[in-house]
């Protein structure tokens, strides 16, 4: 098998795995289905993981394995390019395919129906992040949005379908956006591929600098609609919050990533590259910033985690457009590049944690307001943990996002502001940090013991086994112990596939030196202090008003066009 | 005859967004679409007519007739 | 010249039903129009470097660009499936609130919850 | 009491069109010349490299099939999703205002005790589809067939093909359906469509031309697999659609 077909499996395998899924359908439910499903899961889901190690010595020190789909010709064909990157995003979206898939045996929701778009779902992410050619991405992008929207009413929640219309008109309307985009490079440059865009933008005179902008500014906002930052959240906080708890965890964890880096992948060939970053990291470090106070105020236990999406998903953006800013070639760059990546997979990995955790307290206990659950652990003890391994699990989901060590969020978040020093984004991200140790103070309080002890609720999918919840987070709170411990070890292998063999690995000593270490203590110590702040009476007056801002639909578009117009303004100055 | 048909296309769009009635919005619409593979034609896309023709004028109506028939026919006037 | 002008016309109109409309099955009208313009302006460009329809029936001839051709295909599919499912989710919408007005919508979906 | 309120929202999207428009008018409006060079080397090369006399079939089936397999994902989640909140809007226990208002809205329903009460419909509907339905699809097996000479295609093809089911299965509501109608086996259809196609893109793998590669580039008929090709998605279009539609006319009563 050629290198170019091994990396192309990982889109098939998982498109084969649902194709088997689907076909579960025909046959009568019960075993012979369920054989039929698993095997297909099985085929998409671990089948790629094996082609991944085996791709992994090709792409090290930078390597790319590059060509066009089906070997056409170059000027027509698709080209991809499966490099570090593609690898590292590869491996964050199966792992946490893999534990949102077991979770979903328990928690739901189940079917063939599902597990099929949940496959697709995985093959459009690493279509996504390989594909080199303009309007490949937009029909993959359009892939992972029509799974999402297929993906988030099943919870069958009231808000759900409404949270579902309101991500759908929104992104569909970016996507068409994109499509023009797309549209006008192709016309000023005949080509379609990045690299064809590179040479053609080259070449162009002055006169048509103000279209190519125009353009660049459709394709970059229509994907930060996806991505979430700063003034195009709006759609977020209620499709995360109403999913079903695995989807949440997919969506969070991955979803929203996979477009940023896809982006990267273009924008760090075109010199108007470092400007856009410069603009998205300030927007994603103030919103790290927003999206915690707006956290901090949630009433609904899973919004106060989609909020808190929003704010991690800033300190990722802002971290890799300075990335873009300096250049992924010299060591600062790498340095932010590795954050950012790092950041991303560790937040996949607590966040997926966190959400399918704080699903199981909120399934058992039939509760979702943290101001009136308590005493979930008896909860738990009742629905038969002897150990309350999802307390345990939420513990480390939340020990990491408040940047704990040795956890893993300790190591990526201080690899992001290490990088970061000196700059502005330094001083928001930490202020950001304090929001997350408050705003995870007050969701733990849904364990402490209560007067009222919360009531046992019958879980609505009483028929399915409670296990699979438990295995998936036993998995995912492993991995994030794990991320953390060894993080001598991951970082060195990061830069190395992220890097071209030439710029020297950043050193990683002093992640745990006293200086960060003073420095987290500080942070715990003032979140304390903010979460105290917070309950008092004028805080509490405060959040109250921040949580009930009037959120209109229009104002999503709104805020779409006013991210547009500042970005297309800030590229022609 | 480009522009006769765009212009017929920019007329319906605004028929359809701005009657009350929403089944003869759909009516437009279909008709915005039979307009645009009209326009495919002329302007040497067949391929695309014939899929505009298909999908855009058949199967969206027929979806969007379902869509009603479950639904209500008239926009509600409150404010 | 004029052709292009009404295309951003009818992108504006479209985009102003997506934005402002009440009605949320006139904001998929809206969605369907800017989808419709984009398509329009691809095919209609892409004719303009040739009077022949690209199929080689023989002879060579100064064809229209067929990759705009190509790629419109999948763009009017993906619009037309995008369709189905928000119209799905609106009559979804309509069932349990009762109306297409979005902010009524919102307010009982927000009392039920 | 809420007119500064309706002002305010008024303005802010007057505002955001202008700017909105402010960022698109440079690309609606330009004139910048058309790009040629894909065209002449489509001209020059594509019939010989694809097989295809149809330049647009040769790069939706050749070139780019990769972005027509996203397509016709796109499609099945459609299918799958609409199918899915389908089903839990006919659940609803509890309608909305009643939908009563609107009768000529309610056209065609295929349930019997819907029928009953339907006036409207005479048999002229029923004689008229039943004997159309199999011309209508023979011309959508002709247009999927000859997608590589002329214009057309497996998806339109399979579009009329599913239109051709549709007027059978309005044809004859009665009894012995043909077995084309029956959702269980339509839905069969378009799952073992979707696995033949992505097995049949996997198939140029074996044969060392890579995923969508063409497995017959060297056998001196390349064509063969754009007719493949285009059957498959004929299929499976074809039978996802008519699938919807029926199970839209008929109500969520399929198992």
């Amino acid at each position: 098998m050629r290198p170019e077909d091994l990396v192309f499996a990982t889109v098939m395998l998982p498109l084969l795995g649902a194709a088997f899924a689907l076909c579960a359908n025909m046959f009568p439910k019960g075993k012979g289905a369920d054989t039929v499903e698993f095997i297909g899961a099985g085929i998409g889901l671990l089948l790629p993981l094996i082609v991944l190690a085996n791709v992994f010595p090709l792409v090290t020190g930078g390597n790319a394995i590059e060509g066009v789909i089906g070997s056409w010709h170059e000027g027509i064909g698709i080209t991809f390019s499966f490099d570090g990157l593609a690898l590292l995003i590869n491996i964050l979206g199966y792992t946490v395919g893999i534990a949102a898939w077991i979770y979903s045996l328990g928690g739901g929701p189940r079917g063939p129906a599902f597990t099929g778009i949940f496959l697709i779902q995985c093959a459009a992410l690493s279509a996504t992040i390989m594909t080199n050619d303009l309007f490949n991405l937009f029909v993959c992008l359009e892939i992972m949005g029509m799974t999402s929207y297929v993906l988030i009413p099943t919870s069958r929640k009231a808000g759900a379908s409404l949270a579902s219309f309101s991500y759908l008109m929104v992104s569909a309307s970016a996507m068409v956006f994109f499509l023009l985009g797309t549209y006008g490079l192709y016309r000023l440059t005949g080509s379609l591929s990045f690299q064809g865009i590179e040479a053609g933008l080259a070449l162009l005179g002055s006169t048509q600098r103000i279209l190519s902008l125009a353009c660049l500014t459709l394709l970059v906002s229509a994907v930060a609609i996806r991505v979430a930052i700063m003034p195009l959240y709006g759609w977020l906080p209620d499709a995360h919050a109403l999913s079903p708890h695995a989807v949440s965890a997919v969506l969070s964890g991955v979803l929203i990533k996979t477009p940023l880096f896809a982006l990267a992948r273009i924008l760090h060939l075109l010199p108007e590259g470092t400007k856009i970053g410069e603009l998205m990291s300030i927007a994603g470090a103030l919103t790290a910033v927003v999206a915690v106070v707006i956290a901090l105020s949630q009433r609904d236990a899973k919004r106060l985690l989609a909020y808190h999406s929003i704010s991690q998903i800033g300190y990722i953006v802002a971290a890799w457009g300075m990335a873009l800013r300096w250049g992924i070639d010299t060591p600062e760059g790498l340095a932010c590049m590795v954050g950012a990546f790092l950041h991303a997979f560790y937040h996949a990995l607590f966040k997926g944690l966190l959400f399918l955790s704080v699903g199981t307290t909120v399934d058992v206990t039939g509760e979702r307001n943290v101001y009136l659950l308590r005493s979930s652990i008896a909860s738990l003890k009742g629905r038969g943990e002897r150990i309350p391994i999802t307390f345990i699990a939420f513990v480390t989901g939340a020990l990491a996002i408040s940047a704990i060590p040795p956890l893993n969020g300790y190591v990526s978040k201080d690899l992001i502001t290490y990088s970061l020093k000196g700059t502005v984004h330094y001083v928001l991200l930490s202020i950001a940090s304090v929001g997350t140790v408050a705003s995870f103070i007050k969701l733990s309080r849904i364990y402490w013991r209560g007067t009222k002890v919360a009531a046992q609720a019958s879980l609505s999918t009483e028929t399915t086994p409670y296990w699979p919840r438990l295995v998936a987070e036993v998995l995912l709170s492993l991995l994030c112990i794990a991320g953390g411990v060894a993080s001598h070890l991951i970082i060195p292998v990061v830069s190395d596939l992220l890097a071209p063999a030439n710029v020297i690995a950043i050193a990683n000593a002093n992640l745990f030196s006293t200086d960060s270490l003073v420095k987290t203590a500080w942070t715990v110590a003032s979140g304390t202090l903010l979460f105290f702040a917070a309950t008092s009476r004028p805080g509490s007056v405060v959040l109250r008003i921040v949580r009930e801002r009037p959120r209109d639909f229009h104002g999503l578009f709104i805020s779409f066009a006013l991210g547009t117009a500042v970005l297309a303004g800030y590229l022609l100055i | 005859m480009t522009i006769l048909l765009l212009t017929l296309i920019i007329l319906l769009a605004v028929f359809a967004l701005f009657s009350s009635d929403l089944l003869h919005g759909v009516v437009a619409m279909s008709a915005i679409s039979l307009s645009c593979a009209i326009l495919f034609y002329i302007l040497e896309a067949p391929d695309v007519a014939i899929t505009e023709a298909a999908v855009g004028a058949g199967v969206s109506t027929v979806i969007f007739v379902w869509a009603l028939r479950h639904s209500q026919r008239k926009e509600d006037r409150h404010e | 010249m004029i052709e292009r002008i009404l295309l951003l016309v009818l992108f504006m109109i479209g985009f102003w039903a997506i934005m402002a409309h009440r009605n949320i099955i006139k904001k998929i009208f809206g969605l369907n129009i800017i989808n419709a313009s984009v398509v329009i302006l691809f095919i209609l460009e892409g004719s303009r470097i040739g009077n022949e329809v690209p199929i080689m029936y023989g002879g060579i001839g100064p064809t229209a660009d067929p990759i705009p051709q190509a790629l419109m295909l999948t763009a009017i599919v993906i619009g037309v499936c995008v369709t189905a499912l928000s119209l799905a989710l609106a009559v979804h919408l309509y069932r349990t609130s009762g109306s297409f007005d979005i902010d009524v919508i919102k307010r009982r979906i927000q009392d039920e919850a | 009491m809420n007119d500064g309120k309706t002002a305010w929202r008024n303005i802010r999207i007057f505002a955001s069109l202008v700017l909105i428009g402010a960022v698109m008018a440079p690309i609606f409006l330009s004139d910048a010349s058309w790009p040629v060079t894909a065209r002449d080397y489509l001209m020059a090369q594509g019939q010989a490299e694809s097989g295809a006399v149809n330049l647009v079939s040769a790069i939706y089936l050749g070139y780019r099939a990769f972005d027509t397999l996203g397509e016709t994902i796109v499609l099945l989640i459609a299918v799958t999703g609409t199918l899915s909140l389908l089903a839990r809007v006919e659940s609803l226990v509890s309608p909305g205002p009643e939908d009563t208002s609107s009768p000529n809205a309610k056209g065609f329903s295929l349930s019997l005790e819907k029928r009953v009460s339907h006036a409207l419909r005479t048999n002229l509907l029923e004689e008229v589809t039943g004997k159309v339905g199999p011309i209508v699809l023979l011309f959508g097996f002709y247009v999927m067939l000859y997608g590589h000479l002329s214009p057309g295609g497996g998806f339109q093809g399979g579009v009329i093909i599913a239109s051709g089911i549709v007027f059978l299965a309005l044809g004859n509501p009665y009894e012995d359906k043909s077995v084309l109608v029956r959702p269980a086996i339509l839905g069969g259809m378009e799952n073992i469509a979707f696995l033949l196609f992505i097995l049949s893109a996997m198939s140029g793998v074996f044969l060392e031309e890579g995923f969508f590669g063409n497995p017959l580039a060297v056998s001196g008929t390349p064509e063969g697999f754009i007719i493949l090709m285009n059957c498959i998605i004929g299929m499976k279009v074809g039978s996802s659609l008519a699938f919807m539609c029926i199970v839209m006319m008929g109500g969520a009563n399929h198992d």
